[in-house]
């Protein structure tokens, strides 16, 4: 297997998909002459042409609109919103069509459209480009959110994303992109709604994904050289999320912290901790604790934006808490 | 226009009106549900627009939208069934009036956010260019739509990518209450289209034949490489906009004005007076057509609920 | 006190501050010649005239941020959002500008905008207009979301929201607009950020707002009649929102539903619930219940449509399975 | 144009340049973090058109900030410090260099989100109509902008409330890496004001001189009841889009054309071929501007950053 990145992961995944299906494409802003604003399509307008790596005007609102009505129509389309902080321009179209164009006519519409948006904070960008606002999109039945944590499951679940008869909103955290993992040569997926164990411990589980997985699996690290074994469990899907393997550990280890980058307040941790109560009530020995970002629009100056952060001392400290 | 083709279109327009006119009442006894926008005044244009569509060609609106489900084809019984709420509906009683769809007969529905479907359209034209075919799209919208980014934004990308889509504005005077210089910064809707490199173009949407041509023309435009068409349909809606509308923005005189020009009498009047058919031809088609609409009820009515075990199909297609 | 509709409660809100402050003006979709699509603003356009009262196109992207850029530069905008549904269109103004502008500026720019947007479902409207997606706007700091489930607190948080120097997203809900409560003569003002005891009881506590205020109630009375004392916490804000009173109830009873129309999955009750064990860990006797709107986009037809709905016998039975 | 006002328009420009430069510099150092647009070749828009108002005008833009805020009057200090994400920049370090206001000038910023600043800008000059004053809004965005919604819905509701604001299209052929004709469906973007009821402008945004009458002309027509005013500036920027832009959509040749018309050359020839002022003034000025840049520097890198316990401040004004 090689070791390579999330961006190179994911390049493969649309180059891969886009080589098997005639009917994937790509639009967005700057996907293709320049290659993708984070280089993930560069080389692609070359191979595939412009035809299939279409750069669209600055129009969040149809780059979401008309990607659905290609889907509807047949085509496969992958459409980039530049970053997610964009997306809030296209959520009606996210959630009041592609989300429920199935549904609302009774079944006769399909729409198996990829949205992809980088998203996530920390390199200063100030607070209208520094959102992890998944939780939003993730509220929504009829959409399925899915934002990977490791180089092989971003690019097995992009392909599931691509291949699903369901919208699917894959959403990057743009502080991934470097980060290095196992791929395997050739095809595989990844299943979309799996939640996965990314570290085995019986002490405390620690619920994450995307950024926060990277946080959390740090944490665990050090936790393990002070003696607690964290086991780390992976979300990867937001909807349609996957409580079993978390119950699972938390019926173990009877304690749980839950990491995410963006706001703690009707967060996703706010979720998984109303879920592992009630579903997990008799196994509680402590209460579920969130670890998220600190609730303020996130400034610019790079030390007080990093106070607003997650990092792995507060995973830790929010760890030690509860066992 | 051949006898066969002007007595259909008078048809399609009977019944389109008995149709909004039946579901009025059905309203008004409770039988339908939430919001009802009737197309009433505005016949020719569904029906004159899509009598120029080739099979292939898809045809796409907002809410008020059961005129152009009955003009492409769809059962006048799924549609009267889907404004019951019932499970034979074209929508299984989902929808409802604004969320109708007939995907069968490339119609794709129906759509309640105002704007919304307009890049929709814009995409489903994009399907059929990146296949290579002839299709191309009627995208229809109202007035008051032509100010939402939405147009905005799919009119410049058909532009941009070429696309092989007719917008229709439906321009029926008024969005809601707002009159359309009071919505719209230039009062001549169809100025917008030069916005977007297309020709502004004016039709008379109470003649069903003029309206026919337009849409040919254009739908020839696109063939001839001249891109995305853009057709500012002038028209007139005599009900409110939709039921319990109080109706304080305008005159009655203001509406009688306009039902003199009623596309229906429009019709029938060049029907009687080029003598291509006798009054009572017409009169046969109207009971024709009151036949269909009393079937169309009846169907609805004898039909089941959605069965409340069937709540949560089709949320995916891929569970 | 006189007993009057919410609609009433808003219109006397709305009109008492325009008379007051000239700097309120009202503008949105048919608030004028039309008198309001609810009837909120009939008779507002003869009183106030066409300069405090604006029609707009239709055009949610422009009626945000119009009123952003006027309370920037002094006035005070109730803009109106026809309904929830079409404020997905402004989420952009709403949480990247309104919610963040004085913050990002270093506090230099205030907006004193108040967004008002009927919301709810129930009235077969369609999965298109039939959203309470009123965590999505919560989630963001620097806005401040509100929404009463009585004439008396209507009245009272407009009156707040039209004052504050902050942007407010005020939530009507389309079906209380008939409820009828008691409402004092003359002004005053009902703070946001605080949540208020609704009904006293010793055996559960619910927590609900807006609608699920009043279906809270009634599911209390009929507990009531089976023995069982229900407190009823209404959260009016949820941004700021006010945990205090829920926890002091809490502390008493022990056990607690979560009442709200919306969507389950990351909604409303998964923070109160998530809150609920994190900071009232040890005097919870059960786990914390959710009452809320089944997953699906919101089916047309009637019967559907209330099965997936919220009412008072699931939230007794919700209360039983904890009792 | 008398002479001290060209010879402080060439002041004004050549602080822009120099304070760009001089960021670059600081960015590739990493002293400044987050996105940089730099506005090199554009000097003259922002410097003809702001010299055009009056201090009751307000001016307002999206993320290509800097020159909008040293040419209405900000402390160059105050914006390096905001670079620096110092306490004392002008956004208190908060905004970085894609938010920096200064209200005390009437400049309300700097916005991230393409378009996103129009309609805030149209809503400032609603309050100007609202309270009867005189003052108009020059409400700047980029080529690129003209595509999205809020550039549509703001233009739209400006024309039909008719209030005081001029749009000023800093035109600079590129979105990014996108052609203006490959994101607009016209290449002549000033056809767009057709569609709102305004006149389409272009002016040569090269030269300082024509930016600053157009503008002139621009309020006057404000004041003469005409309406909200477009203006299609046409212009370049010499750098990339932003730091690290790959700079694969232009060609090196197409830079170096564009300098030929290089907007404090055009001014420098100007002054000197009508003989305003000599060589030696000039350089005088450059020093002077040297001088500020230096001691803005200075600020900047001594100031303190802020406090890690003021990260809850101003997030409400009312707590
Ligand atoms: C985005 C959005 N805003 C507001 C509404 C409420 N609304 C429904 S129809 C309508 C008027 C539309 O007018 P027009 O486009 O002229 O169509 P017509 O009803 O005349 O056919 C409005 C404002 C909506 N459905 N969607
Ligand atoms: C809504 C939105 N979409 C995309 C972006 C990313 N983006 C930032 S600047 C830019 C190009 C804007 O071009 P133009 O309006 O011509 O301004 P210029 O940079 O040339 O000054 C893009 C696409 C954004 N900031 N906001
Ligand atoms: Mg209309
Ligand atoms: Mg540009």
């Amino acid at each position: 297997m090689a070791l390579i990145t999330m961006r190179q992961a994911i390049t493969d995944a649309l180059r891969e998909e886009m080589r098997r299906d005639e009917t994937v494409f790509i639009m967005g802003e700057e996907v293709g002459v320049w290659g993708g604003s984070y280089a993930v399509t560069r080389g692609f307008y070359d191979e595939f042409g412009a035809k299939r790596v279409r750069d669209t005007p600055i129009s969040e609102m149809a780059i979401g609109g008309v990607a659905v009505g290609a889907a509807m129509n047949g085509l496969r389309p992958v459409a980039e919103f530049m970053t997610i902080n964009f997306a809030f321009l296209a959520l009606d179209q996210l959630v009041n069509h592609a989300a429920k164009v199935h549904y609302m006519f009774g079944g006769q519409i399909k729409c198996p459209a990829v949205f992809r948006a980088p998203g996530g904070s920390g390199r200063q960008l100030g607070a209208t480009h520094s959102h992890t606002p998944d939780v939003i999109f993730a509220h929504f039945p009829g959409l399925k959110v899915v934002s990977p944590g490791t180089p092989y499951d971003a690019k097995g679940l992009l392909k599931s994303a691509i291949r699903t008869e369901d919208p699917v909103l894959f959403i990057e955290h743009q502080a991934l992109y470097q980060v290095r993992g196992e791929v395997p040569e050739g095809d595989y997926v990844v299943p979309i709604g799996k939640s996965d164990v990314k570290r085995e411990g019986d002490d405390v589980t620690i619920v994450a994904y995307a950024q926060g997985l990277q946080v959390a699996l740090e944490a665990a690290k050090q936790l393990a050289e002070e003696g607690i074994e964290a086991e780390v469990v992976d979300l990867r899907s937001l909807r349609p999320l996957d409580m079993g393997p978390v119950l699972d550990s938390f019926r173990k280890t009877f304690r749980a912290v839950v990491v995410e980058e963006g706001w703690r307040s009707y967060g996703i941790g706010a979720e998984v901790a109303a879920r592992l109560q009630e579903e997990g009530f008799d196994f509680m020995d402590a209460p579920v604790k969130r670890v998220a970002q600190l609730e303020t629009p996130l400034p610019y100056s790079r030390e007080l934006e990093q106070a607003a952060l997650i990092n792995k001392d507060r995973v830790v400290a929010a760890v030690k808490e509860i066992v | 226009m051949d006898k066969a083709t002007l007595l259909d279109w008078y048809r399609q327009m009977v019944l389109v009106r008995r149709f909004e006119q039946r579901s009025a009442e059905l309203y008004q006894l409770g039988k339908i549900g939430g919001f009802l926008h009737l197309y009433i005044g505005q016949e020719a244009v569904a029906v004159g627009s899509i009598g120029a569509r080739r099979k292939q060609d898809h045809v796409i609106t907002a809410y008020r939208d059961h005129a152009h489900a009955l003009v492409v084809g769809t059962d006048p019984g799924a549609l009267m069934a889907e404004l019951l709420g019932k499970e034979t509906g074209i929508s299984k009683g989902r929808g409802g009036s604004m969320h109708m769809a007939d995907v069968a007969h490339n119609y794709w529905g129906g759509y309640g956010i105002v704007g919304g479907h307009v890049p929709l359209g814009t995409g489903i034209a994009l399907a059929e260019q990146y296949n290579g075919t002839d299709a191309v799209v009627l995208c229809y919208m109202g007035d008051g739509s032509t100010n939402i980014g939405y147009f905005h934004e799919s009119l410049n990308l058909a532009g941009v990518w070429d696309l092989p889509v007719i917008y229709i504005v439906e321009n029926n005077q008024y969005g809601m209450g707002t009159a359309v210089d009071r919505a719209s910064a230039v009062p001549d809707i169809s100025t917008k289209a030069l916005a977007y490199g297309m020709e502004p173009k004016k039709v008379d949407g109470m003649n069903v034949i003029e309206v026919y041509e337009a849409t040919r023309d254009a739908i020839a435009a696109i063939h001839d490489g001249k891109g995305p068409q853009f057709l500012d349909v002038i028209t007139y809606r005599y009900e409110g906009h939709s039921m319990g509308d109080p109706l304080r923005y305008r005159t009655k005189e203001e509406v009688a004005k306009w039902r003199e020009d009623d596309p229906i009498g429009v019709l029938e009047r060049y029907i009687l007076e080029k003598k291509i058919a006798g009054k009572e031809t017409l009169e046969d088609i109207d009971q024709e057509v009151e036949k269909v609409i009393e079937q169309a009820v009846d169907f609805a009515e004898k039909s089941p609920f959605p069965a409340l075990d069937t709540l949560f199909d089709n949320i995916y297609v891929e569970a």
